[in-house]
């Protein structure tokens, strides 16, 4: 015979003031049976709580309904006072009468009904509860970083460095990402690769670290503690383990014209090469696609000329299947390019240029040795124009967002040209400055006040080339609208950070939501930022929407102490809000006919097939079971299964039927 | 398949040469225009200018006579008329309220899924795959090709796959084997409407485009509006005087140039009707190489 | 002529206008892009973002600022603003609707008389022959704008030229084109 | 010996079956199944229009499975359930032999089921005259009429559950209605829980039905259940393209996703 404890909260003023909670509390104490019931002023108290513990002894009570708060709120804390007071904390459930009553209607008898109703609904629904034991998984202390930008750096030196092992995968023939392609930093104006290359080799020399360069996440199986993952090893044409990265080959490679990705296409490569002097690992892979031997069959240049004998035409991609207990997403961003601003005449004129290769002209290892030299002529630009937003905010387009390191980034640009070229005349249209974080509007008005950077707020409608220069028309909206006319030697835009081209791709091989423009989704905005809606998987950098350098660093060490908390036990315990499939006697075994409907509906893949065997092997009944660790509790599956066989732990059809049916026969 | 022509009323007036060169070049080429019968004007700027539905209930009128008469696609030569015709049909066809309203107004019923040809579609449908043998000459010049605004713009009726840098008219001159120009003032505005009531305006926009193009060494200005070329061509007194310099660039209906190539006479292509001479478009001509 | 001029229902010009044509005014964030690419930017009283600048606020004067402007009748519907800018605001489609309104409540700018004068010279054409005469316009348009010496010197050459029919074109049912013009009249001023 | 009974003694013979599905005569001259476990059994198999019954129902039972090599007999309907069925992963496990015969007269033995599916789709059944004609007249009525129609057969149901123990695409070995704790249906038979039996059933058929039209036919007090998983039928493949017992991998209309839906939630 259940003995049910009813605890009402007034939760201060915030039920009390519409809702009768001593008639709640008299009225639930007559429902069949309630053994106890009582209102006091704030349940989650010490005393309050104490209160439950002590009714729980005292009462005899083998079940309790807390009358307060969203179980979002509280449940956890009424469930621990459950098990202090020695029942199974599965036997205590909220009814939730402040958010679904109190605050949402005024002071009435109905309003009081209400509440006593769903009261009701829950002392049925737990007469139901059945004892559940927490889930204990086991963990592999192992974390796998995917991206070896500085957010993958940041994430794996800091895992690596709490003692854990850490596997890298980069799919570029180098780690750095975007980082060792820019100039100098804002707002100190430090050098980026100086302060790159270093934790670069630390990656690389660190002995907690495995480093797959020029590779690919394949699949990604399993669930939190216990990922199965396959990397795709692309075919890199040369043994790394005997390459000496002395540079013979790429110096003799007669595919010498093929434009250089990392110098943004201003500058060239050779077909087997490395991507930049200070590459880790500075060993080269081959460009199959540029290559001579692989496009025309004749060549082998390199295989011939190196000295270690390294190189090989015949190895093909390797798969490699790795186990881990937590991911960390580090795959970066991109910026949009191309005939994007047909009206800038981005592609269409060389000296418009974007952001990333002006930090290229500007870099001391970049194509001008780090002279501000315009693409066309080679010559220094006596006046360039820089548009912010090109691309960002602009609905039109398709990117309505704020791309956030556009201000700084423009701000920096003009600065650096001015350093260089102390009488050019430098400009920037403008809509907002963005510049909100520490020490950044001070650099901007630095731009300004120190190195006559001229800012204008308005937005350019057009760029047009005549006689060699650009004419860029724009407006000054600070001076009535009056129209603005610069005739430019160069202009820079801003244009917008996007997510990586392949980013869906990705997100659904991780099983992780991502929002319309394809960055990852934080598991909450304010709360979980780091973390994903799939348990064990984190973000770090700006593959979760655009930032800058110290964002991305704080938030890869954020995702990178996640792991480090997971790692810290052997066995994780998770909620038994799971499914489960019935089990019954043979030669039945279980209700499941084993149609494999919840198969394929189960958003988790936490739904395995199951074959029941006899003594001797033989197969008697194919059915289904559930995979307790990746099971989210949704219940897609349950609604999908025809004959019942599917139930929710701590949600099953009982307990909602009977909470309806309390609903309807009161 | 029958093919319907909407002259528009600058097609029966002031650029009559436009129509008689469209006729000739379809003519040189076998291909019959028929047009729509009692159509009437599309309202203009006029009509949007001060009434709404007037603007879409003009247009719709002759929508509705063309799909009566049983025409499943119809060319607009001007770009004016085009542009109106296009908006219509857009908008009533998104809206059936709308749609229904007019059709009271003009005491008409229309479906709105007439297919509209603007002069390049025309030419890319029905002359392009035969022309290679009907051009005889080669144009030998560099022209710069005009666009405009009403062909450009607004987006959603725009007849152009780059609005910002359109090759349409540009592809039919390298087939009448002339050079055309990359220039800056392709899509940008003429003054349009304000031919009559703000000659000032006009010339002010009109000149900058001429003078573009001269500059960056073009022979000729070739348009496919008639309001374009009215603004280019019949305002040079008042240009000159705005720009303070004569240039003597003549302008040319895309039809006038290509029937040139096609080796039919200056005068049936109505040549003779402008006010900047031509004869030095003509001169350059020269026998195609076979 | 000013029969057809719609008819508005009270409200501010903002409301009226987001009603009529379908465009959100608190869209524009004011990058001053449409400004920037207009070809008359440099004649314009007020500029085109800053008329939605004044639509956006709403503040005393701000309507009969606009409405009295010169802008709103120099705009050529040339579509450059819309085409380019960032929060897709209809920036011609306003301008109609200004337009409209200016008439209606006797506002139009004095500088805009020749303007307001040719779309109304041009419209009657119609009315009258379903087609434009392009004499009968001329005349009609000289005679409400008093500029009679404008382009005194181009008629004859445009005849000459075969560029200009003395009698007008008509459509074969003058009658229907003058109904639907009837009808509009009508149907705007329910 | 007509061919049919010379194939089976021959599969029987050469180690293929080692139990058969199939009808034999019974009074009235009405075709009812038969189990035949050796070849010299094979004189009492008849093939005859009146051999309208579906055996794949038989397929389910354990006893059947036991024998592993199992013949079967089977109208396009019969097919049709078994392309269903591999379908819904309920055939795997047994190894079966597939005979049917042609318009033509002709034997056919399928000895995989890609075969069989060929032959249903190259042969795919139209919808009868007669029920043609009554889902016509059923789509005709209003709302309130076609409640009332079914109000009033479904009156008439006793709860015998035949329909549901002719269909071979009811094979949960406990059935829903069956479920107790809790209890979704009501058992007694009157016209409510006749009423929410049916509708269950019905749903749970949609998009699964191989309109075989033996639940409307057996129904012993003459109920035109059928019609409700037809019409069914007709509404999916208009909305979603798929038919039932077309293919054997085609997945489950209802619970098959696709990034081109138009639903945007599952996005």
């Amino acid at each position: 015979m259940a003995r049910i404890g009813v605890f009402i909260c007034h939760c201060g003023e915030n039920i009390s003031a519409t809702v009768d909670v001593a008639k709640v509390a008299e009225k639930a104490g007559k429902l069949s049976g309630v053994a106890y019931s009582v209102d006091y002023k704030y349940m989650c108290s010490d005393p309050g709580q104490t209160l439950i513990i002590d009714a729980i002894k005292e009462h005899k009570l083998t079940g309790i309904v807390v009358a307060s708060c969203s179980p979002r709120m509280h449940e956890g804390t009424f469930r621990k006072a459950a098990e202090k007071a020695g029942i199974n904390p599965y036997f205590c459930e909220m009814a939730n009468i402040r958010e679904q009553v109190s605050w949402v209607h005024p002071k009435s008898d109905a309003t009081t009904q209400k509440a006593l109703d769903i009261v009701r609904t829950m002392v049925e629904k737990v007469k139901k509860n059945t004892a559940l034991t927490p889930i204990k998984v086991p963990i592999t202390k192992t974390a796998l970083v995917i991206g070896g930008g500085i957010a993958g750096i940041q994430a794996a030196l800091d895992i690596a460095n709490a003692g854990h092992s850490v596997i890298m995968v980069e799919k570029k023939p180098s780690i750095g990402g975007h980082m060792s392609q820019l100039s100098e930093t804002f707002p100190t104006l430090d050098c980026s690769q100086c302060i790159l290359t270093p934790r670069m080799v630390e990656v690389a020399q660190h002995p907690n670290i495995t480093l797959y360069t020029y590779a690919e996440v394949e699949k990604v199986t399993g669930f939190v503690g216990n990922f199965e993952v396959t990397i795709r090893m692309k075919a890199k044409s040369v043994d790394h383990s005997k390459c000496t990265g002395c540079g013979t080959c790429w110096q003799k490679c007669p595919s010498k014209k093929i434009p250089d990705e990392f110098n943004e296409g201003m500058g060239f490569r050779t077909a087997i090469y490395s991507p930049f002097p200070q590459a880790v690992p500075n060993k080269p892979v081959i460009d199959r696609d540029h290559c001579n031997y692989f496009q025309k069959g004749k060549c082998g240049v390199c295989q011939k000329i190196c000295p270690a004998g390294a190189i090989d035409y015949e190895v093909q991609d390797e798969f490699l299947d790795v186990k881990v207990g937590a991911i960390i997403t580090a795959t970066g961003f991109d910026l949009k390019h191309a005939d994007f601003f047909p009206e800038y005449g981005y592609g269409q004129f060389k000296d418009v240029i974007d952001g990333m290769m002006f930090e290229r002209l500007a870099s001391a290892s970049g194509p001008t040795a780090g002279e501000i030299r315009r693409p066309s002529d080679g010559k220094i630009p006596e006046k360039i124009v820089f548009v912010a937003c090109a691309g960002s905010r602009d609905k039109a387009k398709g990117i309505e967002y704020c791309s956030k390191i556009c201000c700084m980034y423009t701000a920096k640009h003009a600065m650096l040209y001015k350093h260089k070229k102390h009488d050019g005349d430098a400009y920037v249209f403008y809509m907002d400055i963005r510049a909100a974080g520490k020490d950044y509007d001070e650099f901007v008005r630095r731009a300004i006040e120190e190195d006559d950077v001229h800012y204008i707020r308005g937005r350019v409608s057009r760029i047009y080339e005549k006689n060699g220069k650009l004419i860029v028309k724009g407006v000054d909206t600070l001076m009535n609208g009056d129209p603005v006319e610069i005739e430019a030697d160069m202009v820079v835009l801003a244009t917008a950070v996007i997510a990586n081209q392949d980013a869906e791709t990705v997100a659904q091989r991780m099983h992780i939501s991502y929002n319309k423009h394809h960055f990852f989704a934080e598991a909450h905005p304010k709360l979980r930022p780091v973390e994903t809606n799939t348990a064990g998987i984190m973000l770090a950098g700006a593959c979760q929407g655009a930032k800058d350098i110290p964002e991305t660093v704080s938030q890869a060490s954020a995702s990178a102490s996640k792991a480090i908390g997971l790692f810290s036990s052997n066995e994780m315990t998770r909620e038994p809000i799971v499914a489960v499939v019935n089990r019954q006697a043979p030669p039945n075994f279980t209700s499941c006919t084993g149609c494999m409907l919840c198969m394929e509906v189960c958003p988790y893949h936490a739904i395995e097939r199951e074959e029941m065997k006899d003594r001797t092997g033989n197969l008697i009944k194919v059915a289904v079971k559930v995979n307790a660790g990746l099971c989210q509790g949704c219940g897609t599956c349950v609604a999908m299964c025809r004959n019942k066989s599917i139930d929710l732990q701590g949600f099953s059809n009982d307990q909602m039927l009977s909470e309806v049916m309390a609903l309807l026969n009161s | 398949m029958r093919i319907g022509f909407y002259p528009g009323c600058s097609l029966e007036g002031s650029s009559k040469e436009y129509s008689d060169s469209l006729f000739a070049v379809a003519e040189k080429c076998g291909i019959m225009l028929e047009e729509i019968k009692d159509w009437s004007c599309c309202g203009a700027s006029a009509a949007h200018n001060l009434n709404h539905d007037l603007a879409l209930a003009l247009p719709a009128r002759t929508l509705a006579l063309a799909e009566k008469q049983g025409f499943e696609e119809v060319v607009i030569p001007c770009a004016a008329c085009y542009s109106r015709i296009a908006g219509t049909k857009q908008e009533i066809s998104n809206n059936v309220a709308t749609r229904k309203k007019i059709e009271r107004y003009i005491d008409l019923t229309l479906e709105a899924d007439i297919k509209i040809l603007t002069v390049f579609e025309f030419l890319q449908k029905y002359i392009f795959p035969v022309a290679d043998g009907h051009i005889v000459n080669k144009l030998n010049q560099k022209t710069a090709c005009y666009y405009g605004c009403l062909y450009s713009r607004p987006k959603e009726t725009a007849a152009l796959e780059q609005i910002e840098n359109p090759m349409e008219m540009d592809k039919v001159m390298v087939k009448a084997g002339a050079t055309p120009i990359d220039w800056a003032f392709k899509t940008e505005c003429c003054g349009a409407g304000f031919t009559m009531s703000r000659t000032d305006i006009v010339a002010k926009l009109s000149g900058k485009i001429i003078e573009d193009a001269a500059d960056r060494g073009a022979e000729s200005i070739i348009v496919a509006c008639p309001m374009c070329h009215v603004n280019l061509d019949m305002r040079r007194p008042e240009i000159k005087k705005q720009l303070n310099k004569e240039i003597n660039l003549p302008v040319l209906f895309i039809t006038q140039a290509l029937g040139l190539s096609m080796g039919i006479p200056a005068d049936q292509l109505g040549l003779n009707k402008h006010y900047v001479p031509t004869d030095k478009v003509v001169t350059c001509i020269v026998k195609k190489e076979a | 002529m000013h029969e057809i001029i719609p008819q508005h229902p009270a409200g501010t010009l903002k409301s009226q206008m987001e009603e009529a044509t379908g465009v959100i005014v608190s869209h524009c964030y004011q990058c001053g892009k449409c400004t920037a690419g207009c070809p008359l930017n440099e004649e314009m009283d007020v500029r085109p973002n800053q008329i939605l600048r004044m639509l956006q606020l709403e503040l005393p004067g701000y309507e009969d600022k606009i409405l009295s402007s010169l802008s709103i009748w120099l705009c050529l519907a040339c579509d450059t603003c819309y085409s380019r800018c960032p929060q897709e605001v209809k920036l011609s489609q306003v301008m109609d609707f200004l337009r409209q309104e200016s008439i209606r409540q006797h506002k139009v700018n004095p500088k805009a008389k020749d303007i307001l004068s040719f779309h109304k010279a041009f419209l009657d054409s119609i009315k009258l022959n379903g087609k434009l005469h392009e004499v009968g316009l001329t005349i009609d348009y000289k005679l409400r704008s008093l500029n009679l010496m404008q382009d005194v010197l181009l008629a004859p050459s445009m005849m000459a030229k075969g560029k200009l029919a003395i009698f007008p074109h008509q459509v074969q049912n003058t009658k229907e084109i003058a109904k639907i013009f009837k009808r509009i009249s009508e149907g705007t001023k329910e | 010996m007509t061919p049919l009974q010379n194939k089976v003694a021959e599969l029987f013979e050469n180690g293929t079956i080692s139990l058969m599905i199939g009808y034999k005569n019974a009074i009235n001259k009405l075709a009812v199944p038969c189990f035949i476990d050796h070849a010299t059994q094979v004189e009492q198999l008849i093939y005859t229009p009146e051999c309208k019954g579906n055996l794949s129902v038989y397929l389910h039972k354990a006893e059947i499975k036991q024998a592993k090599k199992i013949g079967i007999l089977a109208n396009i309907a019969t097919l049709r359930s078994l392309v269903q069925l591999t379908s819904e992963n309920q055939l795997s496990d047994i190894e079966k032999t597939v005979i049917t015969i042609n318009a033509q007269n002709e034997v056919l033995v399928f000895d995989n089921m890609e075969k069989v599916e060929e032959y249903v789709q190259a042969n795919f059944p139209e919808y009868t005259e007669e029920d043609k004609k009554l889902l016509e007249q059923l789509n005709s009525m209003t709302r309130a009429e076609r409640w009332q129609y079914w109000s009033e057969q479904f009156a008439a149901c006793v709860k015998c559950y035949a329909c549901r123990a002719v269909c071979p695409m009811c094979y949960c070995s406990s059935c829903t209605v069956e479920c107790n704790q809790p209890q979704w249906i009501k058992v007694s038979s009157e016209t409510t829980g006749n009423l929410e039996w049916h509708t269950m059933r019905a749903m749970h058929l949609a998009g699964r039905c191989i309109n075989c039209g033996e639940c409307g036919r057996i129904c012993p007090v003459g109920i035109p259940v059928h019609l409700l998983t037809a019409q069914m039928n007709l509404d999916i493949e208009k909305e979603f393209g798929s038919k039932t017992g077309f293919s054997c991998n085609s997945g489950y209309a209802l619970n098959t996703f696709k990034p081109e839906d138009k639903e945007q939630f599952i996005k």
